[in-house]
């Protein structure tokens, strides 16, 4: 007990041992049990969701929550380092500002509604179904055309292969829709 | 791998570490600063847009402990990029006026602010000669208490590189023993000589009371064009003479008053 | 179904754009952002002519961030540091014990007042035993705390004595064994008063701010004979009209005179301009005359009240003088490379 | 990428960033390095410190500008002159390097008499019809002496352009045409291209490029000398070069430049596409886009071309070369799309693909929605309300719409434009009178689902996913499957011809997890391709069958899951100085594109330290540090039978297999709707006239789509006398909705701000650092002015021209807020790939902030009104 005391009291150290109260010996009981806050995390392997370049990061994360995010040192396109962008993707995961929830707007609305996330999808497919039945056109002076023109999509450089070929497939080979877009133009 | 990515056991080692950054190679990209705040949670600390070059972080401080400098030129046109930190000094201004003890020195020779001991005295503030470390303002997290760059100390005791040194795209920001980093620095000097940079310099004040810093800097001009102090003193200099004066003066004073009620 | 309302951002966003626009104007008037975030000399916009020194006019060291509460404790704790000088003084000399008890009541008092007004000063207030963690000779701060912990020791328990010791000489016991203990007290409280009176000027000298290292030799003097003409100002506002308290109180104008005229003499330009130009200068050249050749004449006229008056307020407004200097000066680039340009030289008295 | 697609054979980057460090000279144009792939730039650096030329042509002096060795200002849009400066210089001094230029690319192939030359025409190429304003490429391709004999050209109809390879059917007699190995024949295409770079002298380029004389021959001399068989040189470019009306031929310009000095395929070589969103290459080989399918496959255009898919083949496949392969690839495409619907007797099913019927991209779309051709709109990951030019026009056009689904991680200023957009501010549009319904649905982000990004250098690389998204956050995967499900079902109930091929798509992923996400690794094996009922992966594009036993979603990826388990872009080890081992670089994982011509025609390497992929006698096959771009086997000497198809038809030193001659592309015979070679045209909008060609101000073939609310300013025009180009900043994303809503970002660059020389801020009044507003035809914003001697006046054809610097990510929304530049830009097409204009305008600045509401319009109208 007293003992405890004299530890955790630097000043009693400073005389113990001769210290002149800049050193080890000033050191609080939370410092001495400093650790990095990813010690022993686990992590997944990632690519920074910013420019082209693909640099590699490691995503720690701990009980299903994100703990920080850097660069993946093997990496043979970044060896490790990131811009102040992909330095950032951990704020750009966790930040207050991010949207978690849906947001609706009926037509003529000054406000924004939320919708259950079944409902918004449910909706959305009448939507594109109702559009579809009255603007698809099979085919012109007896030629096939198979397009509606009166949907377009816009989006597709900051998404995965796999969702722009879902993206693709069913909007296109699916649903007939040619005004397909993105970013890309090079 | 380099040396920025490697692993390490300095803390376990005790052996002293430094950072040697090179504006040379500084791309002014300011991953250092964003690096730094993600990993030690350091909050935003006003979106004020300077007109100062591409420079809106101002200066080093409580909420700043990564500022990239922007230094433009003319004839001919230049822009100099200089990514400035806590110097982690030989003889330490703050940590040597800390009457609290919440500032130590580290296993790797860094200074080091406990949060959870500060109260916020603001002593350390005037003893740093670098102007770098401060007090956190209202209404940030963590306001009323000093703070500065840890040297990502938490992340060393892992044998993990410092944030800003990790993600430095370039390498401007060299990490590792400080012995090996004056010998490359020696290294970068001569050859940027050689080829004709005449004015490139070390920057690291060994010569004054301050006896070096362990965070030093390759210079591209005068050190007060990039807010560098050109001869830095620590404070604890002055004592000698101050304390003198003071004794000299209690003596006065009380011979004095004595000696006034004495005769009166 | 919940409603949210059109184009309100997130509570932080709100909170941040409200902060913003905050500092904004700030910045569009004040040329400066003085709350969170950059302060910087000629920025944000209007852009200062300034900025030209240095890099954009960036102070290089940073200005003390102490509020009103230390400019007050200088004074206090020099006053109340030197009351224990006039008390043993008196004591040794075997006066009327009333000086003894007034300069102990003053010591006393500001023993109690003094840790309140470091205290408040605090950025984390509730932290302030954290001061007895360690102990650092090397920290004016560290020592000034320790210091005050014995002051306010050594002048309680001796004015609780004096005190004590005053009625029983009322009721005619011989208090000759108390004597010894008292005196004791007393030197105690004179000893570690007059550190507490003089190492501020230590605290302030033995910094990175240009114009306060640069007369780190001075200010300690300065402190404490300003404390001690306080120290005899305050008592003789009490009633004491003895002639020590009054060539004391002589004497220290006497000095001050020197002291003022040494400084408006002995210019050192740009590396000192912070204790002559602006409010700080004002604010210390009102003082010097107050507490110098102010006092000095009224004194012979034999106007001593107001003498002591002239001489408190020309006190406090050194002790602010200095502080605002130490802003000044640390705000300003040009005075930290002139002084470090002089180099060595800066350290001279 | 049509630029490099027609030059080269593929529309990739032929190299990656890690492979800079290997040049001797990095000529960096039309890209801000630096600032934009700092990551990227590591190399530049280390290749600098290793000694190399760094050199920097931009506008602006700019963080990449500090780095370089060499930097000279560039009048924006002036591109195509710089560029034909240095070819004419390496032309004029014969600095080619002539082995490789003879063996490697088409400057020996002969022309025929009728080809016309711009220079001869006066800015026109031969084939140009005045009444469609559109080329006929047919009039470009080469002389074939009559012995030769040859299948007859189809009477395709051409619509040349576009993100695919446009070659096909026609093109196939590309393969054979009369040569001249001395280049001596006065129409060959070196002496043809020689007399149409002749006017390009460094003159010329000072007087209107504004770069002067002797830095422009510095930077000649030291580029050029990163060439021949021991040295190499690479060049870097991003939109600074493809945001221009004749965006693809500045490319074509670098690859011909690149061609003759023989640094195609090469260590330290090659032409790098440096690209702005994380899978922004992977959205063109898989595209979100209207022209093409997955692996540049072309669109069924409407007409006998894709009246049947035999048709479609024929005008598409070719004779030689690796398109010979295309019916292979279509046809496993289709079974990937439709599964065992697609059967050989409904042409498996190619008759359920919309057909393409004009110009369906982003720009041509918007218009139809301003106009309210449109009803239903998805954007996803995208924000055109900040990025797209003329964003003014685009932020109405959204009103126009009956309903639009945004998906993005924060709410967006394309989700809340009926609120709070300054249309709204200044009562153009009223909130109370907007029709359009809104959904607005969060969007997981990159660690919180599995899936694979493509980066700038083709290289395929999975992210893992580490935790659930949150809230109501899910991923794209997770949008479209489910969507796709509930459409399914509607079309089940109604099995008519429309809905055959809704009915016909194969939709089984299976999904895990309580969110119910689809498995992605499974789309990746539809990707990559797989045979049988059991679905065993193909190993590579070279196992797909055109007899529907193989499908496959994307044939350049084939390769990518080669087994089940075998996910090759999750492989994290790198095993060689190409990053062997991390990720899958397309095609079959070849890091280099053409890496044979870094042999000689022999087969041996050019040199020691040049060396790459050569032929190995004793195995008798292709060996290197790289996976060969070739046919492993195939020897140097190899020469192809009389009538040999395929890639059999290519003999053993042709290294750009894609091309049905096997070699590089310097005339480009067909595939581009603007001219075989480049030449000058000054933007749309410019301050002077164009000194090549008085009669042919801009390129012929680009779009303007001039309209009210997409008007231009005449060229010169005194209203608008300064130059403007747009751009990005390190520390901000794009539209600024994954930057300018996060603190640590925001702080860094809080507010919108122009760049100007103190000359200009001089001579409009303007205080540094106070408030200007810049004007164009399209709008008005307000910005926070800079003024830096990074920005320099140009002395263009006697007269100072002012450069306007204008960084774009500033919008209503976030945590700093600001004008969008983009307002100030205008929807035009450049005729290949359709990219508008962002690079090189016409403005005028004015001192102060823009007036409140209604007024600013005023003001801008006002401004327009000054005739003069």
């Amino acid at each position: 007990m007293f003992t405890q005391l004299l530890d955790g009291w630097p000043l009693a150290q400073q005389i113990l041992h001769g210290r002149d109260g800049t050193g080890l010996e000033a050191r609080s009981a939370r410092t001495r049990a400093l650790s990095p806050k990813n010690h022993g995390a686990e992590f997944a392997r990632s690519v920074c969701p910013y420019c082209a370049v693909g640099c590699g990061q490691l995503v720690y994360h701990r009980d299903g929550k994100l703990v920080s995010i850097e660069g993946d040192a093997e990496s043979p396109v970044s060896r490790g380092r990131l811009c102040p962008k992909g330095s950032n993707s951990f704020e750009l995961l966790t930040h207050a500002g991010r949207q978690t929830r849906i947001k609706y707007r009926k037509p003529y609305s000054t406000r924004w509604e939320t919708l259950d996330l079944e409902d918004a999808m449910d909706m959305i497919a009448d939507r594109m179904w109702d559009t579809r039945e009255r603007t698809f056109v099979e085919e012109r002076d007896g030629q096939s055309l198979m397009q509606t023109t009166a949907m377009a999509h816009l989006g597709g450089a900051t998404l995965d292969n796999e969702e722009n070929y879902l993206i693709k497939k069913l909007f296109a080979a699916g649903l007939g829709m040619v005004c397909i877009s993105n970013q890309a133009r090079i | 791998m380099t040396s920025n990515q490697a692993h390490h056991n300095y803390v376990a080692e005790g052996r002293t570490v430094g950072f040697f950054t090179d504006p040379t190679v500084c791309i002014g990209c300011k991953a250092c600063e964003v690096a730094c705040k993600e990993w030690n949670e350091v909050p935003e600390d006003g979106l004020i847009w300077t007109g100062h070059s591409y420079d809106n972080s101002g200066s080093l401080g409580g909420a700043t402990w990564r500022h990239v400098k922007f230094r433009e030129t003319e004839n001919p046109v230049g822009w100099t990029f200089l990514s400035d930190v806590c110097k982690h000094c030989e003889h330490a201004g703050c940590l040597e006026a800390c009457p609290t003890g919440a500032i130590f020195r580290t296993e790797v020779s860094s200074v080091y602010v406990q949060d959870d001991v500060c109260n916020g005295c603001g002593y350390c503030i005037v003893g740093c000669p670098f102007g770098v470390i401060d007090r956190r303002p209202q209404p940030l997290p963590g306001a009323g208490g000093a703070f500065k760059c840890t040297f990502c100390y938490d992340r060393q005791i892992d044998g993990l590189t410092p944030a800003c040194a990790k993600a430095c795209p370039t390498e401007s920001i060299q990490f590792g023993p400080l012995d090996e980093l004056h010998a490359r620095a020696d290294k970068r000097v001569a050859e940027l000589h050689a080829r004709g940079v005449a004015d490139a310099r070390i920057y690291n004040p060994v010569d004054t009371s301050v006896g070096g810093i362990h965070a030093f800097f390759l210079l591209l001009g005068p050190p007060e064009e990039f807010g560098l102090p050109p001869r830095p003193e620590v404070p604890t200099v002055y004592l000698r003479g101050a304390w003198l004066s003071a004794a000299m003066t209690s003596v006065l004073a009380l011979a004095g008053a004595c000696l006034a009620f004495a005769l009166l | 179904m919940s409603v949210i309302v059109p184009g309100e951002p997130q509570k932080s966003h709100r909170a941040t754009e409200d902060r913003l626009e905050k500092l904004r104007e700030e910045a569009g008037r004040t040329g400066r952002v003085a709350e969170t975030g950059v302060a910087i000399v000629g920025g944000p916009i209007p852009r200062d002519a300034k900025a030209s020194s240095g890099y954009y006019g960036q102070p290089i060291v940073k200005p003390p961030v102490w509020t009103w509460q230390i400019g007050l404790y200088l004074f206090v704790g020099g006053t109340a540091g030197m009351s224990g000088v006039i008390a043993l003084a008196s004591l040794l000399a075997d006066q009327s014990l009333d000086v003894v008890r007034a300069a102990l009541g003053v010591a006393f008092a500001g023993a109690l007042i003094s840790p309140a007004l470091l205290i408040w000063d605090l950025g984390r207030p509730t932290r302030f035993l954290n001061m007895l963690r360690v102990f650092k000779w090397r920290s004016a701060m560290s020592m000034g705390v320790w210091t005050l912990f014995l002051f306010g020791g050594f002048s309680g328990s001796a004015f609780v004595l004096v005190e004590a010791w005053n009625f029983l000489m009322q009721s005619d016991v011989p208090p000759t064994a108390l004597r010894g203990i008292a005196l004791a007290l007393v030197a105690g409280t004179a000893l570690s008063g007059v550190v507490l009176a003089t190492y501020t000027g230590v605290l302030l000298g033995a910094t990175a701010v240009p114009v306060w290292s640069a007369h780190h030799k001075l200010l300690p003097f300065h402190f404490g004979s300003v404390g001690l003409g306080s120290a005899a100002a305050v008592l003789e506002l009490f009633g004491f009209r003895i002639a020590a308290l009054n060539a004391i109180g002589l004497t220290v104008a006497a000095v001050e005179t020197g002291v003022g005229g040494w400084i408006e003499i002995r210019r050192q330009g740009v590396t000192a301009r912070a204790i002559h130009d602006g409010t700080p200068g004002l604010l210390l050249r009102t003082a010097a005359l107050l507490t110098g050749p102010g006092a000095l004449i009224l004194r012979i006229v034999g106007w001593v009240p107001i003498a002591a008056i002239g001489f408190l307020i020309g006190a406090i407004f050194s002790r602010y003088g200095w502080v605002l200097a130490g802003r000044t000066s640390a705000s300003d680039p040009e005075e930290t490379i002139a002084t470090q340009r002089r180099g060595s030289e800066s350290v001279a008295l | 990428m049509p630029g490099l697609g027609t030059s080269f054979g593929r529309g990739g980057a032929t190299t990656a960033p890690s492979d800079l460090v290997n040049s001797e000279a990095i000529l960096i144009m039309g890209s801000n390095m630096a600032e934009n792939h700092p990551v990227g730039f590591q190399w530049v650096i280390e290749a600098r410190e290793r000694g190399a030329h760094v050199i920097h042509v931009d506008p602006r002096f700019s963080r990449t500008s500090a780095m370089a060795t060499i930097w000279a200002p560039l009048r924006a849009g002036s591109d195509v002159l710089f560029l034909g400066g240095l070819i004419n210089y390496v032309l004029d001094r014969g600095k080619e390097f002539r082995e490789y230029v003879v063996h490697y690319t088409n400057a020996s192939a002969i022309l025929p008499v009728d080809v016309q030359d711009s220079e001869e025409l006066g800015g026109l190429f031969s084939g140009w019809d005045a009444k469609s304003a559109k080329y006929d490429p047919n009039t470009w391709s080469f002389q074939r002496s009559p012995a030769a004999d040859r299948k007859p050209p189809s009477d395709a109809t051409q619509n040349p352009g576009g993100h695919t390879k446009e070659s096909g059917a026609r093109a196939a007699d590309l393969a054979d045409y009369d040569r001249d190995p001395t280049l001596e024949h006065p129409r060959c295409v070196y002496q043809v291209l020689k007399r149409h770079f002749a006017r390009y002298t460094p003159d010329m380029v000072e007087q209107y490029c504004g770069v002067p004389k002797e830095r422009f021959l510095e930077i000649a001399e030291a580029y050029c000398s990163a060439s021949g068989s021991e040295k190499t040189g690479a060049i870097c470019y991003a939109v600074g070069w493809t945001q221009h009306s004749t965006g693809v031929q500045i490319i074509r310009s670098a690859a011909i430049l690149q061609l003759l000095l023989g640094n195609i395929g090469r260590p330290g070589g090659g032409i790098l596409a440096l690209r702005g969103h994380a899978s922004i290459q992977g959205s063109t080989d898989i595209p979100t886009l209207f022209d093409i399918l997955p692996g540049y496959l072309a669109m069924p255009k409407f007409g006998p071309d894709s009246s049947t898919l035999a048709a479609y083949i024929n005008r598409y496949r070719d004779r030689t070369g690796w398109w010979s392969n295309f019916d292979k690839y279509i046809v496993s495409l289709l079974k990937a799309y439709y599964g065992d619907a697609a059967t050989r007797e409904n042409d498996w099913g190619f008759g359920w693909l919309p057909r393409v019927t004009g110009d369906h991209s982003h720009q041509a779309y918007w218009l139809d929605m301003m106009d309210g051709k449109v009803e239903g709109l998805f954007v996803m990951g995208q924000n055109p309300a900040v990025a797209a030019p003329n964003a003014r026009l685009e932020r109405k056009a959204l009103a126009m719409l009956k309903w639009l689904v945004v998906r993005d991680m924060v709410e967006v200023e394309t989700a809340s434009f009926w609120y709070d957009s300054p249309e709204v501010e200044r009562g153009e549009l009223r909130t109370e009178e907007i029709g359009t319904e809104v959904f607005l649905l969060p969007a997981a982000g990159h660690a919180e689902k599995d899936g694979c990004f493509t980066n700038t250098q083709r290289l395929l690389q999975w992210h893992e996913k580490a935790v659930d998204p949150p809230g109501d956050a899910r991923s794209e995967t997770w949008f479209m499957y489910h969507l796709g499900t509930r459409l399914k079902e509607k079309a089940e109930r109604d099995p008519g011809p429309r809905n055959a091929g809704l009915n016909a798509l194969t939709w089984d992923y299976s999904v895990t997890g309580v969110q119910r996400e689809p498995r992605v690794e499974e789309i990746l094996q539809e990707i990559n391709g797989y045979t049988g009922p059991d679905r065993t992966p193909v190993g590579g594009f070279g196992e797909l069958k055109a007899d529907g036993s193989t499908a496959c979603g994307c044939w350049i990826y084939s390769g990518v899951f080669p087994r089940l388990g075998e996910n090759r872009a999750g492989e994290r080890h790198s095993r060689s100085a190409y990053g062997h081992g991390w990720g899958f670089a397309w095609p079959a994982d070849r890091r280099v594109l053409y890496n044979r011509a870094s042999a000689r025609p022999d087969g041996s390497p050019w040199s020691e330290r040049k060396k790459l992929v050569w032929w190995d006698a004793l195995s008798r096959e292709w060996t290197g540090l790289d996976t060969p771009d070739f046919t492993k086997t195939k020897p140097p000497d190899y020469q192809p039978p009389h009538d040999a198809e395929g890639d059999a038809g290519l003999a053993g030193d042709k290294p750009f297999i894609m091309h049905p001659d096997g070699v590089g592309w310097i005339w480009v015979p067909d595939g581009l709707a603007d001219g075989p070679l480049p030449t000058h045209y000054e933007p749309l909008e410019s301050p002077i006239a164009n000194p090549l060609y008085p009669a042919q101000q801009i390129n012929p073939a680009a779009l303007k789509m001039e309209r009210p609310d997409n008007q231009y300013a005449r060229s010169p025009d005194p209203r608008f006398p300064y130059v403007m180009t747009t751009y990005r900043l390190t520390e901000h994303h794009t539209a600024g909705g994954m930057s300018r809503t996060l603190p640590h970002l925001a702080e860094l660059q809080p507010e919108f701000f122009c760049e100007i020389s103190p000359e200009l801020a001089a001579e409009r009044d303007i205080e540094s650092g106070g408030w200007l507003t810049i004007m164009t035809m399209r709008g008005i914003v307000e910005a926070r002015a800079l003024v830096t001697p990074r920005m320099r006046p140009l002395r263009i054809d006697g007269k100072t021209v002012h450069q306007v610097g204008v960084p774009y990510h500033w919008g209503s929304r976030g945590l700093v807020t600001g004008d969008s530049a983009n307002d100030l830009l205008a929807i035009s097409e450049e005729p290949n790939v359709r990219i508008m204009e962002a690079k090189g305008l016409l403005c005028d600045v004015l001192p102060g902030r823009r007036p409140r509401g209604a007024a600013a319009l005023d003001l801008w109208r006002t401004h327009m009104s000054h005739s003069s």
